[in-house]
C-alpha cells in the first residue's frame, strides 16, 4: 500500500450520524456525498455543465408530475449487492418516510413523491403536486441498497468509489477506496477524516503535515499564500428587516439602513478580500440571478435625509432597533456586527446588539415571532448551493415563509409563479422577483457573498469550489 | 467506617435522583430539540413527525415516568443526534476524560504539594516569590491562549509534538500540560497558605527538637496537618475536570465528555445530557466520598 | 502581692493601637510586593470608577483604517499606545473602560459564591450531622450540574442580564468554598479554644464567626483571588450564549476571547486585556498573602520589624 | 576552660513585638556536668523555657534574637553549628521535654509513630525502634502500652501526654535531657516514678539533666544544684540545701516563703441546699470506661478538690459537667436542674455561671486574639456584666490580679510563657463572675509565689462572692491550703471523698495514703530523710 496515496482531511465539525438521507447536512455530506453514497443526478455548479448524470444515465419528463429515469447498469453497492430500480425506490421511500426524521422531505415542500419501478433499470418518479425541477431534486436523494432498514444508520452502504472502513468515534473516520467501483478509479486510496473545532489548529495540522486538506479555516489563519485557497462558500450574509415593528415598516427607513452601511469598507478588513457584495439571497451561480442589480451604495447623508423625512411624517425613527446575531456564525461575526452597529448609530439609529447561541437564535429567527419584541434586524447566513432559488425564496420571502420578515401578496404570487415555471421562463421570473425585492420592497440588508478558505498541503492537488461547503469529492483530489 | 460509607452512598443516591429530576425538568424548559435537529425549512409535518418519533408530544410527567422506568432497566435512552444509546455515547467520551483527569490531577497534586510546601517553608523567599509568580501567571492566563501558543511553539515551530488528536503517548503531552497549569496555580497557593499556618505549630518545634530533617518536617509532620483544605480543592479541580475540559477537548480534538456535554446541551440532546451528568455525577460523588474518608484518615480528630 | 514588673517594654502607651489605619499602612509599606499590588489595584479601581466616563467614547470609536494597529507607537495619538483592535478601536481606552464591567462581574460573582459558600460551609461543618449531610449533598448536586446547562436554563427562564450572569457564575463556584470551609471547620472545631468559647457561653454564631471563620478566611481568600481570574475569563464564554455582557459593552474576558483568532496576526488584541487579568489576579494574590500574615499574630512580626527579612 | 558537658555563657535573648522589644533572657550563665541534675527555678515568665529553647535552637529568629552569648556543648558552640550538625545533636545528644504536651505532639500521628520516629531519625531499625517505644511507654507508666501506641494524642489525659513526651525524650538515651516542667500534670505517685526513671537513666548513662520546675519538692528530691531566675536574670545559684536554707536574693526568699501546704486546713461551711449534685455520672470512650458512677455534692462557696492518679478521669469529669463531652448516663443537678440532659438552649443560659480553666492553657486560647480580646470576649457575650467603657479598666485589674501587666493585654498567646498563659485563662474565667469555676490543673504551671497569689485571689473570691470551685490538682500542698472537700479518684472511680481534714489527717484508702506519702517536701533535708525512709521500706 502506498502511503502517499492516503490523505487526511481535517474538518471543523464532528459528525454524529453517517446517515445517507442526512447528507444535505454539510458535516455529513462532506464525507459521505458522492464518496460513499451517490445520487441519480449531480449538479455541476462551478463547471457550468449544469445537471449531470450519475447513477441515472438519462431522464425524461413523462408528464407534469412524472419523470422517468434510466439507471446505470453494472453498478454494485459496497456490500456486494447489485444496484437496480428497487434500490432507488427504497431510497426515496426511506428518505420520505415518517418513521425516521430525514431532512429530504423539506426540499419537496408539500409535494408527495412516489416511485414506480418500471424495470430493473428504469424508474418513474412522480411528484404531486408537480415539481418543475424534479431531476435537480434528485441530486439530493442518496441511494442506499434496498436492504437498508428504515432507521438511522451509522454504517452507510453505497455505490460510491469509497466505503467506510472505520469510525473511531470522536477520533476519526476512515474511507477506503473500492476496487469494484463502476466509474473512474480515483487517485486517493484511503481518506482519514479528523475533526478539529478550532480552525487555527486545523490550519496548523496542514502546515505540519499531519493533515492534507483543511476545507474551512478562518480568514485570520489563512496567512500562507502557497497553501491557502479562497473559495465562495455559497453562504449569503444578510440582515433580515423585521417589518412587523416600527420604524421598520417605513420604506425610507429601510433604505436608510441599507445606505448607512459601508459594505466596501468590510472587504479586505473584517471579511476576506475575495468577498463580493451580495445583491440577492442566493449566490451568483444560481439560476435567475439578476446581474443588473447593484449593491447599495454607502451614502450616510442620504440616509440621514431619509430618516429626517420619515421622522417628519411621524415615523418613530428613534425607537430602539435590536441587531440579533448568532455567536460563532462565522469567525469574526461579532466584530462585523459591532461594525454594522457602529455605522447604523452614525446615521442616527438607536441600535442595540444582542448575540445568542444557536437555539435561542433559531427561536428568534423563525416564526412565530414574539409579539413583544423590539424592532429587529436579524443577522443570518443563508446557504443555497443547489442552483435554484426555489430552495430559498419561499422560506425567506413568502408571507407564509417561516423566516420572512414581511408579507406582500405580490411577492407571494411571484414566488408561486416562478416555482411552477421551467427553463428560461423560470430564470426570468426569479430575476424579476430578485429585482422587485431589492428595489421595491427593500426586504433586507444584503451584505456579502461569503468566502471560505481551505488550506491544502503541497503534496496534493485540490481546488475548493462553491460546492466544497456541502460536499468534498475525494475523486477531485490528486497528487503532485 | 462501613456504616459511614453506607450512609454516604445512600444519601448520594438521593442526590443523584434529585439531580436527575432537576436536570430532566429544567433542561426541558430550554426549548425544543425538534427545531434544532431539523433544518430551519422543515415542514410542520416533519416537526410533528419528529416529536412523535421521540415521544416529545407527551406531557412532561409522562415522559419522565417513561424515562425513570427505562432507567430502572439501565436504559438511558437514545441519543437524538447519534441514533444510538446515550450511555454508549457518554461512556466513550468519559473514558478519555477520566484518563485525562486522573493523569493531570495526579501530576498537579504532586507538583503543587511538593513545590507549595517548599515555598511555604520560607514565605517571601526567592523560591516562594518565583513559583508564585510563575504559577499565577499560568493560572490566570486564558487557557485557549496557552493551548494555541503551545501548539504553535511545540508542534508547528519546534515540531517536537503532534498538534492535536489522539493515538500515541506524545499526543497526551500538550493537553495534559495545558490542563495542568490552572489547577496547579490554585492548588499551589492553597498548599502554600495552609502550610505556612501549620509551620507555626508547636509540634514543628518538637520535631526539630527530635532532630527531624527539614524535608521530613515539611512533608511528614506539617503536610498532613495542612492537607484538609488542600484535598478539598484538589477534589474540586478534579470534579471540574471530570465534567470535561472543554477548551482542551475542542482545541486538541480530544474526544472527551466535556465537549459532548456542551454540544448536547446546545442541541438539546437531553438523553445524552442526562446520561453524561449521571456518569460524571457518579464519579464526583465517589470522589467526594473518598475525600471525606481521606479527612478521617488524615486527621484522627475529625473521625467522630 | 507579687507583680511581674520587671519586663521591659520599650514604648508603653495606652492600649489603643496607634491608629489602626496607620498600622496597616506601615505593614503594607514593609511588604513592597503587596504595596505594589495595592497600588495597582487602586489604579484598577480608579479605572473602573472613572474609566467609562473618561474613555467610554474613545473605546468605541471605530476606524477600520487603523485596524489591528500595532502597539508602542503614538503616531495616532497616545490612545493608540497599546495598538488598536480589529475594528480600529484604540486598545488602551478599551482596556481602561472595560475595567468597570470586568470588576463588577468578577467581584460580584466571587463575592456571592464565596460568601454563600462559606456560610453554608460553616453551617455544614458546625451543625448537626443531618443538616450537614443535606448541605453537602446539595453541594454534590451543584458540583455535578454543568454550568453551561445552568446558564442555558437561566437564559431561557430569565432575561439576559449582568445580574443573571453573576448568578450563573456564582452558583457554579459555591461548592469549592463550601467544601473547603467545611473541611477546615471540622478540624478547627475540635480545638480547645473552641471549647473554651463554648464554656464562656458563646453562641454558635459567635463561635463560628469569631473563632472559626478567621482561621478559614485566609484559605478562602486564596481561592477567591484565583477564582477572580477564572470568572473574568469564564464570563466571556457565557456572553456567547447571550447572557450578560453584549458588545459594545466590554470586559477583559470578552476582549481576550475576541482577540483569540488574531493570536497569530495581532497578538496584542488578546495580550493587553490578558495582561490586565493576570496582573489583577497576581495583585489580589499578593495582597491576600500579605493579609494572611497580617491576620496571623504568630506571623505578623514579619511585617512589624522593619528591614530584616526572615532567615 | 573547664570542660563542662553543657555551658551557657552570657546568653541574652530578646523578642521583637508590636509593643517593642521584650528582653526575655538577660546575660545568664550556668553549666551542667555529666551525671548532674541542674534545676532552674524561677518566676513564671522569667525566661526558663526561652533559655531552654535557645539551647535546642527552637527560637524563631526573627522575631526572636539571641543578642549575645554562647552555648557550649562538649566545648562546641551550638549557636555556631550548621543546620545539619544541629540535627545530629537534637534528639540524640540533647533531648527536650516540652512544657505543654498537647500542642507539642503532632495531632495527626499516633503516639507510637511519633516515638518510633524519634529513633528512626537517628538511624534505629524499625522493629528495634518499635520494641523500644513499647518499652518506654511501659516505663513511663502508660496503661496498656500496646494499645497506646496506636492512639492519637487527643485520646490521652494531660498527664499521659506528658509522659509520652518524656518517653520520647528518653528514647535515644541522650547525654542531656532538658525537662521543662515535666511533672506539672502528674500526680505525686507517677511523678515519683518518673523522677526515679530519670534518676535511673542518669546513673545508667551519665546523662545530664536540666530540670526546669517551680516545684521546690522536686528540686529538693533530685537536684544537685539550683539556679534561680527572675525576670530573665539569674539571681541565685547553689546547692538546693544552701539555697533553701540560706536564700540570698529577696525573690528566692519570697519563693521559699510561699511554698504551699502550711496554712490552715479549711473547714467546710456546713450543709445547705447543694449548688451542684452529681449522681452516677458515667463516661466511656469505646470500651474504655473513663468515668464510673461519679457522685458528689457541692455547696456554694465551697471548694471540691479532685486529686488522683493521672488518667483517672478527672478532666473527663470536668468536661462532662460542662457538656464538652456527652456523659453516657447520670445526673448533674445545678440548682436542681440537670446539666447533662438539659436542652442546649437552656444550657446556654447557664454557661455563664459555670466556668472552666483548661488543663492545656495554650490550646485553650485562640491564637488570633489578643489577651484583651480574650478576656473582654466574656463581656461581649454577656454584655450585662460590665458596660463597655469599663472593659479596659477591668482587664487591667484582672491581669494584675493574676500577676500580669496591663501592657500584656496587647500581646497574643504565643508571646507568653506557659504559666502566663495559664494566668490569662484564669483571668478569663474570672471575668465572667461565675458561680462555679472548674480549675483543671489551673495553677500547676505557676511558680509558688505567683501560685500563692492566685490561690489567695481565688480564696478571696470564694469567701466574698461565694464562688464554688472544683479544683483538679495533683499538688497536694496546694489542695490542702485551698480545699474544703477532697475527692480522690482512681481508674475512673471516686475512691474516697471527705473534708480536707479527713483526707489529709485520716486517709482511709490505701491509695490515698500512698498519695500522701509520695508527696515531696520543699526542704531538701526533710526530703532526703523521706526518700531514705522510702528506700529502706522498699528494700
Ligand atoms: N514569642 C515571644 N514574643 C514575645 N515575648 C515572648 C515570646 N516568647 C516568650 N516571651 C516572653 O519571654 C518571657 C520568658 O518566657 P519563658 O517562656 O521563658 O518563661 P518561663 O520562665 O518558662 O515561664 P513559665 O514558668 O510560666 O513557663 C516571658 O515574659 C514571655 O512573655
Ligand atoms: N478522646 C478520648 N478517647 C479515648 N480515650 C480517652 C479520650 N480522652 C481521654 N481518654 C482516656 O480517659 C482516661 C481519663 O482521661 P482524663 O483526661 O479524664 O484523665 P485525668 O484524670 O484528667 O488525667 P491527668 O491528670 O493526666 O490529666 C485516660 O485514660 C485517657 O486515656
Ligand atoms: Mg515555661
Ligand atoms: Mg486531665
Amino acid at each position: 500500500q502506498n502511503a502517499s496515496k492516503d490523505v487526511t482531511i481535517v474538518l471543523g465539525e464532528g459528525v454524529d450520524l453517517m446517515e445517507p438521507c442526512m447528507s444535505t447536512r454539510s458535516n455529513i455530506g462532506r464525507i459521505l456525498l458522492q464518496n460513499i453514497n451517490e445520487t441519480l443526478t449531480e449538479l455541476d455548479i462551478t463547471g457550468g455543465k449544469g445537471l449531470m448524470p450519475r447513477l441515472a444515465e438519462s431522464w425524461d419528463q413523462q408528464n407534469d408530475k412524472t419523470w422517468r429515469f434510466h439507471l446505470r447498469k453494472n453498478v454494485k453497492f459496497s456490500d456486494g449487492s447489485d444496484f437496480d430500480a428497487e434500490d432507488v425506490k427504497h431510497s426515496i421511500d426511506r428518505a420520505m418516510s415518517s418513521k425516521i426524521a430525514c431532512e429530504t422531505p423539506r426540499y419537496f415542500g408539500s409535494s408527495k413523491i412516489t416511485a414506480t419501478v418500471v424495470d430493473p433499470s428504469t424508474i418513474d418518479i412522480t411528484a404531486d403536486p408537480g415539481q418543475a425541477i424534479l431531476p435537480l431534486m434528485m441530486s439530493i436523494v442518496t441511494i442506499v441498497p434496498s436492504s437498508t432498514p428504515v432507521e438511522f444508520t451509522r454504517n452507510p452502504v453505497g455505490t460510491g468509489p469509497y466505503k467506510m472502513a472505520a469510525w473511531n468515534v470522536g477520533q476519526n473516520i476512515v474511507l477506503q477506496r473500492r476496487d469494484d467501483y463502476w466509474g473512474e478509479k480515483p487517485q486517493v486510496a484511503k481518506a482519514t477524516y479528523v475533526f478539529r473545532t478550532d480552525p487555527a489548529v486545523a490550519a496548523a495540522m496542514v502546515q505540519t503535515g499531519e493533515a492534507d486538506i483543511a476545507p474551512s479555516i478562518s480568514v485570520t489563519d489563512a496567512t500562507n499564500d502557497k497553501l491557502d485557497h479562497a473559495y465562495p462558500n455559497s453562504e449569503v450574509f444578510y440582515l433580515r428587516i423585521d417589518q412587523g415593528k416600527a420604524p421598520l415598516q417605513d420604506k425610507r427607513v429601510r433604505e436608510a439602513l441599507n445606505l448607512a452601511i459601508d459594505r466596501k469598507a468590510f472587504v479586505g478588513t473584517l471579511v476576506p478580500a475575495e468577498t463580493t457584495l451580495a445583491t440577492a439571497m442566493v449566490p451568483p451561480s444560481t439560476l435567475g440571478f439578476n446581474k443588473d442589480i447593484q449593491p447599495w451604495p454607502f451614502d450616510p447623508d442620504k440616509a440621514k435625509k431619509l430618516i429626517a423625512a420619515a421622522k417628519a411624517d411621524g415615523v418613530a425613527v428613534d425607537s430602539k432597533i435590536t441587531i440579533v446575531g448568532r455567536s460563532n456564525l462565522f469567525p469574526n461575526v461579532l466584530e462585523v456586527m459591532e461594525a454594522i452597529q457602529g455605522m447604523l448609530k452614525d446615521v442616527g439609529f438607536n441600535v442595540d446588539l444582542q448575540m445568542y447561541e444557536v437555539a435561542e437564535f433559531e427561536r428568534i429567527y423563525s416564526k412565530p415571532y414574539s409579539p413583544d419584541r423590539t424592532a429587529q434586524l436579524v443577522g443570518a447566513q443563508h446557504d443555497n448551493a443547489r442552483g435554484d432559488p426555489v430552495f430559498s425564496m419561499f422560506f425567506k420571502y413568502h408571507s407564509k415563509g417561516p423566516q420572512s420578515g414581511f408579507s406582500d401578496p405580490k411577492v407571494d404570487k411571484m414566488i408561486e409563479d416562478a416555482t411552477g415555471a421551467t427553463g428560461d421562463d423560470r430564470a426570468k421570473k426569479w430575476s424579476g422577483l430578485i429585482a422587485y425585492l431589492n428595489n421595491e420592497v427593500v426586504a433586507d440588508i444584503l451584505l456579502f457573498n461569503q468566502v471560505g478558505f481551505a488550506r491544502v498541503n503541497e503534496r496534493v492537488t485540490f481546488k475548493p469550489t462553491i460546492a466544497t461547503n456541502g460536499q468534498l469529492q475525494l475523486s477531485q483530489i490528486g497528487f503532485k | 467506617m462501613r456504616k459511614l460509607i453506607f450512609g454516604r452512598v445512600l444519601s448520594s443516591f438521593f442526590s443523584l435522583i434529585a439531580l436527575i429530576v432537576m436536570v430532566f425538568f429544567l433542561s426541558r424548559l430550554t426549548g425544543d430539540p425538534a427545531a434544532l435537529f431539523l433544518p430551519r425549512e422543515a415542514t410542520q409535518e416533519m416537526l410533528d413527525n419528529f416529536r412523535r418519533l421521540h415521544g416529545l408530544n407527551d406531557p412532561l410527567i409522562v415522559q419522565f415516568g417513561r424515562y425513570l422506568s427505562d432507567l430502572a432497566h439501565l436504559d438511558f435512552g437514545e441519543s437524538l443526534r447519534q441514533a444510538r444509546p446515550a450511555i454508549d455515547v457518554v461512556l466513550e467520551g468519559f473514558v478519555w476524560t477520566f484518563q485525562l483527569a486522573v493523569i493531570t490531577i495526579s501530576l498537579v497534586a504532586f507538583a503543587a504539594i511538593v513545590i507549595g510546601s517548599i515555598a511555604a517553608f520560607r514565605p517571601g523567599g526567592v523560591f516562594d516569590r518565583f513559583t508564585s509568580v510563575v504559577s499565577l501567571i499560568g493560572a490566570s492566563a486564558p487557557d485557549f491562549w496557552v493551548a494555541i501558543v503551545a501548539i504553535v511553539v511545540f508542534a508547528v515551530n519546534l515540531a517536537w509534538l503532534p498538534t492535536s488528536g489522539t493515538g500515541t503517548v506524545w499526543h497526551w503531552v500538550l493537553p495534559v500540560a495545558v490542563l495542568f497549569i490552572r489547577p496547579f496555580g490554585l492548588i499551589l497557593q492553597v498548599v502554600r497558605g495552609s502550610m505556612i499556618q501549620s509551620f507555626g505549630s508547636l509540634y514543628v518545634k518538637t520535631a526539630r527538637a527530635k532532630g527531624v530533617g527539614n524535608l521530613s518536617i515539611i512533608f511528614v509532620h506539617t503536610l498532613r496537618n495542612a492537607m484538609l483544605p488542600v484535598i478539598t480543592v484538589i477534589g474540586d479541580q478534579a470534579a471540574a475536570m471530570l465534567n470535561g475540559a472543554v477548551v482542551i477537548e475542542t482545541i486538541f480534538g480530544f474526544p472527551g465528555v466535556g465537549k459532548l456535554m456542551i454540544d448536547s446541551i446546545l442541541q438539546r440532546d437531553f438523553n445524552v445530557v442526562l446520561a453524561a451528568i449521571m456518569v460524571t455525577a457518579l464519579a464526583i460523588f465517589i470522589m467526594n466520598i473518598l475525600i471525606d474518608l481521606a479527612y478521617a484518615i488524615l486527621d484522627p480528630r475529625v473521625r467522630t | 502581692m507579687t507583680m511581674t514588673q520587671t519586663l521591659e517594654i520599650s514604648n508603653r502607651t495606652d492600649f489603643k493601637p496607634r491608629g489602626a489605619i496607620r498600622t496597616v499602612l506601615r505593614m503594607l509599606w514593609r511588604d513592597k510586593f503587596a504595596l505594589a499590588a495595592a497600588i495597582f489595584l487602586l489604579i484598577i479601581i480608579a479605572c473602573a470608577v472613572f474609566g467609562p466616563m473618561l474613555f467610554g467614547d474613545a473605546a468605541l470609536s471605530q476606524n477600520l483604517r487603523s485596524r489591528n494597529l500595532p502597539p508602542f507607537s503614538i503616531k495616532n495619538g497616545w490612545l493608540y499606545a497599546m495598538g488598536a483592535d480589529s475594528l480600529g478601536r484604540p486598545l488602551l481606552p478599551r482596556v481602561v473602560a472595560a475595567a468597570r464591567n470586568t470588576i463588577l462581574i468578577a467581584a460580584g460573582a466571587v463575592l456571592c459564591s464565596s460568601v454563600v459558600g462559606a456560610l453554608l460551609g460553616l453551617v455544614a461543618g458546625y451543625s448537626s450531622p443531618r443538616v450537614s449531610n443535606v448541605i453537602m449533598r446539595l453541594a454534590d448536586v451543584i458540583m455535578s450540574f454543568p454550568s453551561l446547562l445552568l446558564a442555558v436554563i437561566v437564559l431561557y427562564m430569565l432575561s439576559p442580564s449582568v445580574g443573571n450572569l453573576i448568578i450563573v457564575l456564582a452558583i457554579t463556584r459555591i461548592p469549592v468554598y463550601l467544601r473547603t470551609t467545611r473541611a477546615e471547620v471540622l478540624e478547627i472545631r475540635q480545638r480547645m479554644f473552641v471549647e473554651a468559647a463554648q464554656v464562656m457561653g458563646a453562641s454558635s454564631s459567635r463561635i463560628v464567626f469569631r473563632h472559626i471563620l478567621p482561621m478559614v478566611i485566609p484559605t478562602l481568600v486564596t481561592i477567591a483571588t484565583l477564582d477572580f481570574a477564572f470568572v473574568m475569563l469564564a464570563e466571556s464564554s457565557l456572553s456567547f450564549l447571550g447572557i450578560g455582557i453584549q458588545p459594545p459593552e466590554i470586559t477583559w474576558g470578552l476582549m481576550v476571547s475576541q482577540g483569540r483568532q488574531y493570536l497569530a496576526t495581532a497578538w496584542w488584541l488578546a495580550f493587553w486585556p490578558g495582561l490586565a487579568i493576570i496582573l489583577t489576579t497576581m495583585s489580589l494574590n499578593l495582597l491576600s498573602n500579605w493579609m494572611r500574615i497580617v491576620l496571623d499574630p504568630a506571623q505578623r512580626w514579619r511585617l512589624e520589624i522593619g528591614g530584616k527579612s526572615n532567615g | 576552660m573547664a570542660d563542662h558537658l553543657l555551658e551557657v555563657r552570657n546568653l541574652s535573648v530578646q523578642f521583637h513585638t508590636a509593643g517593642g522589644i521584650v528582653k526575655a533572657v538577660r546575660d545568664i550563665s550556668w553549666h551542667l556536668d555529666r551525671g548532674e541534675t541542674l534545676a532552674i527555678l524561677g518566676e513564671s515568665g522569667s525566661g526558663k523555657s526561652v533559655s531552654a529553647s535557645a539551647i535546642m535552637n527552637l527560637i524563631d529568629m526573627p522575631p526572636g534574637e539571641i543578642t549575645s552569648g554562647q552555648i557550649l556543648f562538649e566545648g562546641r558552640d551550638l549557636l555556631a553549628l550548621s543546620a545539619g550538625e544541629r540535627r545530629l545533636v537534637n534528639g540524640k545528644r540533647i533531648a527536650m521535654i516540652f512544657q505543654d504536651p498537647l500542642g507539642h505532639l503532632n495531632p495527626v500521628y499516633t503516639v507510637g509513630w511519633q516515638l518510633v520516629e524519634t529513633m528512626r531519625v537517628h538511624g534505629s531499625r524499625k522493629d528495634e525502634a518499635q520494641r523500644r517505644a513499647l518499652e518506654l511507654l511501659t516505663r513511663v507508666g502508660i496503661p496498656s502500652p500496646k494499645d497506646a501506641m496506636r492512639k492519637y494524642p487527643h485520646q490521652f489525659s494531660g498527664g499521659q501526654r506528658q509522659r509520652v513526651m518524656i518517653a520520647m525524650a528518653l528514647a535515644m538515651k541522650p547525654d542531656i535531657v532538658i525537662a521543662d516542667e515535666p511533672t506539672t500534670a502528674l500526680d505525686v505517685t507517677v511523678q515519683a516514678e518518673v523522677l526515679a526513671l530519670l534518676d535511673e537513666l542518669q546513673n545508667e548513662t551519665g546523662m545530664g539533666l536540666l530540670l526546669i520546675t517551680h516545684d521546690l519538692g522536686v528540686v529538693a528530691e533530685v537536684a544537685d544544684r539550683v539556679v534561680v531566675m527572675n525576670a530573665g536574670e539569674i539571681v541565685e545559684t547553689g546547692t538546693p540545701a544552701a539555697v533553701y536554707h540560706n536564700p540570698q536574693h529577696p525573690y528566692t526568699r519570697k519563693l521559699i516563703g510561699a511554698a504551699p501546704g502550711r496554712g490552715e486546713i479549711h473547714e467546710p461551711s456546713g450543709d445547705g441546699e447543694p449548688l451542684l449534685r452529681v449522681a452516677g455520672m458515667t463516661k466511656s470512650y469505646g470500651a474504655f470506661q473513663a468515668l464510673k458512677h461519679a457522685s458528689f455534692d457541692l455547696q456554694p462557696g465551697e471548694t471540691m478538690a479532685v486529686v488522683g492518679e493521672s488518667g483517672s478521669g478527672k478532666s473527663t469529669l470536668a468536661r462532662c459537667l460542662l457538656r464538652l463531652e456527652q456523659a453516657d448516663s447520670g445526673q448533674a443537678l445545678w440548682k436542681g436542674r440537670d446539666l447533662l440532659s438539659m436542652p442546649p438552649k437552656e444550657m446556654f443560659g447557664l454557661r455563664r455561671q459555670i466556668q472552666m480553666v483548661f488543663q492545656d492553657p495554650t490550646q485553650s486560647l485562640n491564637p488570633r486574639m489578643s489577651v484583651y480580646d480574650l478576656i473582654a470576649e466574656a463581656w461581649m457575650i454577656h454584655p450585662e456584666i460590665l458596660p463597655k467603657d469599663k472593659w479596659r479598666e477591668r482587664v487591667n485589674e484582672l491581669l494584675s490580679q493574676v500577676g500580669l501587666l496591663p501592657e500584656h493585654a496587647r500581646r497574643y498567646p504565643h508571646q507568653f510563657s506557659g504559666g502566663q498563659r495559664q494566668r490569662i485563662a484564669i483571668a478569663r474565667a474570672l471575668a465572667l463572675q461565675p458561680e462555679l469555676i472548674v480549675c483543671d490543673e489551673a495553677v500547676s504551671a505557676l511558680d509558688v509565689s505567683i501560685q500563692a497569689q492566685v490561690i489567695a485571689l481565688l480564696d478571696k473570691l470564694r469567701r466574698e462572692l461565694k464562688i464554688a470551685f472544683i479544683f483538679i490538682a495533683h499538688d497536694l500542698p496546694v489542695v490542702r491550703d485551698f480545699a474544703d472537700h477532697v475527692m480522690v479518684m482512681k481508674a475512673g472511680e471516686i475512691v474516697e471523698l471527705g473534708t480536707a481534714r479527713e483526707i489529709f489527717e485520716n486517709p482511709r484508702q490505701d491509695y490515698t495514703k500512698r498519695l500522701l506519702a509520695a508527696g515531696l517536701d520543699p526542704d531538701p533535708e526533710i526530703q532526703r530523710k523521706r526518700s531514705e525512709e522510702r528506700e529502706r521500706l522498699s528494700a
